[in-house]
């Protein structure tokens, strides 16, 4: 059996250990588990170093990138401020303090610096992403295309202006209305998110369908074809 | 009292529904898309000789390969027919595989139409690989003057400035089209956000998995996208028209695919009915 | 275009979002009650906790693939709460991990909790579990893992992606109780289906507010209202000033600036 | 609060600093104002490198997950616990993933590397000639070209050699000659022999006059040309070979055909939720039920036999108020998520759970 062919059939059995958990939560299904959890794990960490550690870090720091010529000279000098690479590196081995409990403060610094550089960066994710989500909204209610009143494209305006606002209204916590009409608002609030919830669970159907079908074709056409070649 | 049914019921329904038009091949011509029909338009107008590339991410993995896999694969198709170079990237590390595998199959599959022609790495696509740091990637792409120097090397390790494509790329300028295909929680965000300078933004197109469709229309309503291709049905129709343009062409398999989904639909929709009778079956039982 | 560097607009308009969070949460730390309405998802994580203390079988907490960032800081304040209460009741409370950087906040949290309640002997590191940062070997495990420990409350918060249907009918399929909070509305879709509470977008946020009841999350909460309230205003003249541009000129042509203009310049 | 909860605090205010500046200060700027002379500070200058080194002290805690594994399962294989069996299928899986991935990356560096060969011959080339004009502080250009010639000669039989080893076995290996590697093989072969001979002639022009670098360039060319189909070859042949499939074998055989499967079970969990929670009780659920069927039947063929117009109605369903009611939720979650970045950025942070207490 060629390596194409077995990597087909292992894919099937993988497959059909994955739908067996449909049934129950058996041994089959278990063993496949567990396989799958150390092969992620066991990609994961040589994927860091192959695609980032080696290429941007390691090799230019101990200057492998250099080449040297047949007369001796190199291609280029070796840049010491690379150097500076190996304090995040040190500073990251702060995170093997959390398995000591007498030194586990340690590794408090790393996980505060990190979530540090999240915090930082978020101030420019805002007004990148938020902000033109913000300006977007700002839809004229009266649309006029070609000095004529476009009432389609106003109403949906209207209808999506009203939604945004109703919806946002719903999402305050600390504002203490008593009158009618506000109630009707945060109400209608929650049934807009209902439709937006329903219009998000048709429209997923698609996505989920779609790879249940690619799956069963590869079981029926191609793992089929292997399985019957594997009798003959 | 009709008890509910036992979810393993339900499974096997599933299970049937889909089965069987797949054993027959079962094939109907699939819905116009309009966004489609725009993108492939976006894509046929664009200049082809000037040295310029496309930049394609494929952040998806095995999981989302059907729909964004098929979408990836009619544009990457439709820019090699117009012989605009393509350079590959991702963000998510599971598609490594696809940046190898997809070009090339697409490259064979021409080569095969065309027997004189020839696609190959290097002067019709390169892959950049996974590249890892999300946003801070794409940052310094956009700040940087001479992206082989920044990009180092590509995912076989060649230096890319020995690569033909990248002898007229340096900055991202030099970046005319940028395709992103991914299903994914806020990866389409960071493109938006980080991958242009005060000066210049390379126009994105989108390849969404249909769950996040309307998020996608978020963005092309608010002109931060300018095309759309929307799950397998946007992939499907794009299929048609490159079908439409060059008849050889051998159909794939969006069209099969499209028909069981609508068969998938049909039972999803038969299952609320039936919910809703048992229990409008057992209230009134109950009475 | 993007913006790379801050202008002077957005500068006011990021100080007048955070200057009430400030001011309140000062006020907050002096005493002043500051009226913020219930959630009735967050008093169903009460009611989770009580039932698998009663049931006597464990409970889950899963933030799935969410990274560190500030919406991972938001779900650590519902960790700490139900930790302590797992601690007091002496109950076993299973939480796997899918990144290894989140698993050590994680683990600090819980260890804190745990000493809080005078009960840090009793702290397990073996209840949390690495699975895996590839997401649906992550989907996996947990499937395997709450179905064998047979789960009676299942707590899942923070960002998902498609995962999220696999891991709430995980514990559907075992009769959990199940309460879930997501920022991403796809998926709140799913947890409005599937979980008997659900928290929706920026309820997460101030749920852990609810659960602790301390005066800088209240006063937190209170201050980001009316930061929401200067953005709710915005909206309304920003839709206003369209209208008027669009009703002036019949075209949509500009003639009042936008707010656009002034905060990106 | 003692001085590790101030270390703490100092250490998460620099984590984001850096970013906050590069936001908030200009492009660049000059501290002429400080009595400096016209200093221009561009501060994003270095954003690359620090970006790097950010995302390193991330890559640092990839041991943790590793460890948690090899504890948790080899403690239950070392005292045979329950279900111990599965944990030697993690285990192997661990390590046989390690090592197929390790080897796939070596084979592709290998072919890279072979190739650096050439590459380096025709950047010595060039430096000759570039060298030459600045007057740099190298050896005379005789020597380097002699250097060079002698390397040249070496090296192209080397890749001679390797290139008649690499297509002989891979036709034993069986690649027939109608797949379309093995025209892209062809037409990498005829090309780097046409570059290999230009080289060979170029050489004898050099060995003639070996003071002059007139024709370093053509040389450059010749032999980047010759790099470049040379590592056509070589990466193709490596695809063919058998750690690229065993690599393959693990990669989409188990890794990826499982995540394919697990995503596809929510084909199955859609429809059991569908039956089980879609049933109409309030408004609420009666709202949510329409949609979900306006915009199923917008997005497959069969609803346009019902009434051509559901896709026009799903979109704007989809565009108009689910949009508005998303945009919202995204606002009010980005305001939060902006607020806690700042708590958490400054650590004004609850007194509950975040202080290292003594």
């Amino acid at each position: 059996m060629s390596w194409e062919a077995a990597t087909i059939f292992v894919g099937g059995l993988g497959t059909l250990a994955i739908f067996s958990f449909l049934a129950k939560e058996n041994p089959f299904y278990r063993i496949f588990e567990h396989l799958y959890i150390g092969i992620a794990a066991g990609f994961g960490i040589i994927l860091t170093l192959k695609s980032f550690l080696w290429p941007q870090i390691l090799q230019p720091l101990l200057g492998l990138d250099i080449q040297t010529y047949p007369d001796g000279t190199r291609s280029q000098a070796y840049e010491p401020l690379l150097l500076l690479y190996i304090v995040p590196m040190l500073f990251g081995l702060l995170y093997y303090f959390i398995f000591s409990a007498r030194h586990s403060w340690l590794a408090k610094l790393v996980i505060g610096f990190t979530l540090g550089i999240s915090g930082g960066a978020a101030f420019k994710g805002f007004f990148n992403g938020t902000f033109p989500q913000i300006t977007g909204s700002f839809k004229p209610l009266l649309v006029f295309s070609e000095q004529q009143f476009d009432w389609f494209s106003s109403l949906s305006n209207i209808v999506f202006i009203a939604t945004l606002l109703s919806v946002m209204y719903y999402f305050f916590f600390s504002f203490r209305s008593e009158s009618r009409a506000l109630g009707k608002v945060s109400a209608s609030g929650r049934w807009l998110i209902m439709v937006c919830c329903g219009a998000y669970f048709g429209s997923t159907v698609m996505a989920r369908m779609a790879l249940l079908v690619e799956r069963l074709q590869f079981l029926m056409h191609d793992w089929w074809r292997v399985v019957l070649g594997m009798w003959t | 009292m009709i008890g509910a049914i036992d979810r393993r019921v339900i499974y096997l329904l599933v299970l049937l529904g889909l089965s069987i038009p797949l054993l027959k091949n079962y094939s109907v011509r699939p819905a116009p898309i309009a966004a489609a029909a725009n993108l492939y338009q976006l894509v046929e107008e664009l200049p082809s000789a000037n040295g310029r590339v496309a930049l394609i991410a494929l952040d998806y993995g095995p999981n989302l390969v059907a729909e964004n896999g098929s979408q990836a694969r009619v544009m990457i198709e439709h820019l090699m027919r117009r012989r605009i170079p393509v350079v590959l990237t991702a963000l998510y590390a599971q598609a490594e595989p696809y940046l190898e595998a997809l070009p090339q199959e697409i490259a064979n599959r021409l080569m095969l139409e065309f027997p004189d022609q020839r696609w190959t790495y290097g002067t019709d696509w390169i892959n950049l690989g996974y590249r890892v740091g999300g946003f801070q990637v794409l940052q310094s792409i956009a700040k940087s003057d001479n992206l082989a120097n920044l990009l180092k090397k590509d995912a076989r390790g060649n230096p890319l400035t020995e690569l033909p494509i990248f002898s007229k790329v340096h900055t991202l300028k030099d970046i005319m089209l940028v395709g992103e295909f991914t299903g994914l929680v806020g990866m389409l965000d960071i493109y938006l956000q980080f991958l242009q300078t005060a000066e210049y933004r390379p126009p994105i197109v989108h390849g969404c998995t249909s769950i996040t469709i309307p998020d996608a229309y978020i963005f092309l309503d608010s002109g931060q996208i300018s095309g759309l291709l929307e799950g397998i049905a946007g992939a499907a129709w794009y299929s048609e028209l490159l079908s439409k343009a060059s008849p050889a062409r051998a159909i794939d398999e969006s069209r099969v695919l499209n028909t069981g989904l609508g068969v998938a639909h049909l039972v999803v929709i038969a299952l609320m009915i039936l919910g809703n009778l048992t229990m409008l079956w057992n209230r009134r039982r109950s009475e | 275009m993007g913006l790379e560097h801050a202008t002077v607009g957005s500068l006011v308009l990021l100080a007048l979002m955070i200057a009430p969070v400030l001011y309140y949460i000062h006020r907050a730390r002096r005493g002043d009650q500051l009226y913020v309405r219930r959630i009735r998802a967050v008093d169903a994580i009460d009611e989770a906790v009580g039932r698998a203390a009663e049931l006597g079988r464990p409970m889950s907490y899963t933030t799935s693939i969410t990274g560190v960032g500030p919406l991972l800081y938001a779900c650590l304040g519902i960790l700490y709460h139900i930790g302590s209460k797992a601690a007091l009741y002496r109950n076993k409370l299973l939480s796997p991990q899918s990144d290894p950087q989140v698993m050590a906040i994680t683990e600090d949290v819980l260890r804190d909790a745990y000493r809080d309640q005078g009960r840090l002997s009793s702290f397990e590191p073996r209840n949390i579990q690495y699975l895996s940062d590839e997401q649906f070997a992550f989907a996996a495990g947990y499937m395997g893992l709450i179905q064998r420990e047979q789960v009676a409350s299942a707590f899942l918060f923070g960002s998902f992606a498609a995962e999220s249907l696999i891991l709430a009918e995980a514990g559907q399929q075992i009769g959990a109780m199940q309460v879930a909070g997501s920022v991403n509305i796809e998926q709140t879709a799913f947890f409005v289906c599937t979980c008997d509470y659900t928290l929706i977008g920026e309820e997460l946020f101030a749920a852990s507010s609810y659960l602790t009841n301390e005066p800088v999350q209240r006063g937190s909460l209170y201050g980001q209202d009316r930061a929401k309230l200067l953005i709710f205003c915005m909206i309304i003249m920003g839709v206003a000033i369209a209208t008027y541009n669009s009703w002036a000129t019949h075209s949509g042509s500009r003639i009042l600036p936008t707010i656009e203009s002034l905060v990106m310049g | 609060m003692n001085y590790r909860s101030r270390l703490l605090r100092l250490f998460t205010f620099l984590g984001g600093i850096y970013f906050f500046l590069e936001f908030v200060l200009p492009e660049s700027f000059s501290l002429a104002w400080l009595g400096a002379p016209d200093t221009n500070i561009t501060f994003g200058k270095f954003t690359p490198q620090i970006s790097n080194g950010f995302i390193t002290v991330g890559a640092m805690a990839i041991g943790l997950g590793l460890y948690n594994l090899l504890s948790i399962h080899g403690a239950k294989v070392a005292f045979r616990r329950k279900g111990w069996i599965n944990s030697v299928a993690l285990l192997v899986g661990l390590a046989a993933m390690m090592i197929v991935t390790s080897r796939d990356w070596a084979g592709s560096r290998q072919v890279a590397s072979d190739t650096e060969q050439l590459v380096m011959l025709r950047n010595f080339t060039q430096a000759i000639a570039a060298d030459e004009e600045s007057k740099a502080p190298v050896p005379p250009v005789i020597t380097r070209n002699a250097a060079l010639l002698s390397a040249l000669e070496k090296t192209v039989s080397e890749v001679r050699e390797r290139v008649t080893s690499q297509l002989s076995t891979l036709a034993q290996d069986g690649l027939s000659p109608d797949t379309p590697q093995h025209r892209v093989l062809a037409t990498a072969n005829a090309e780097l022999q046409v570059a290999l001979t230009s080289v060979a002639q170029l050489q004898v022009a050099l060995a003639a006059d070996p003071a002059s670098t007139s024709r370093h360039v053509e040389l450059a060319t010749a032999l980047s040309q010759a790099a470049v189909a040379y590592r056509q070859i070589l990466s193709t042949a490596y695809e063919q070979s058998l750690t690229k499939k065993v690599y393959n074998f693990f990669f989409i055989g188990i890794f990826s055909s499982l995540g394919t499967a697990m995503f596809s079970l929510l084909g199955f969990y859609i429809a059991s939720a569908a039956y089980r929670a879609f049933r109409v009780r309030s408004t609420e659920s009666a709202l949510m039920i329409i949609a979900a069927l306006i915009v199923m039947l917008g997005q497959i063929p069969f609803g346009m036999w019902i009434w051509e117009g559901f896709p026009e109605l799903r979109l704007w369903i989809l565009n108009t108020p689910s949009a508005g009611a998303r945009r919202a939720i995204e606002i009010g979650a980005a305001v939060a998520g902006l607020v806690m970045a700042f708590r958490m950025w400054l650590s004004i942070e609850s007194e509950s759970f975040s202080e290292p207490k003594k």
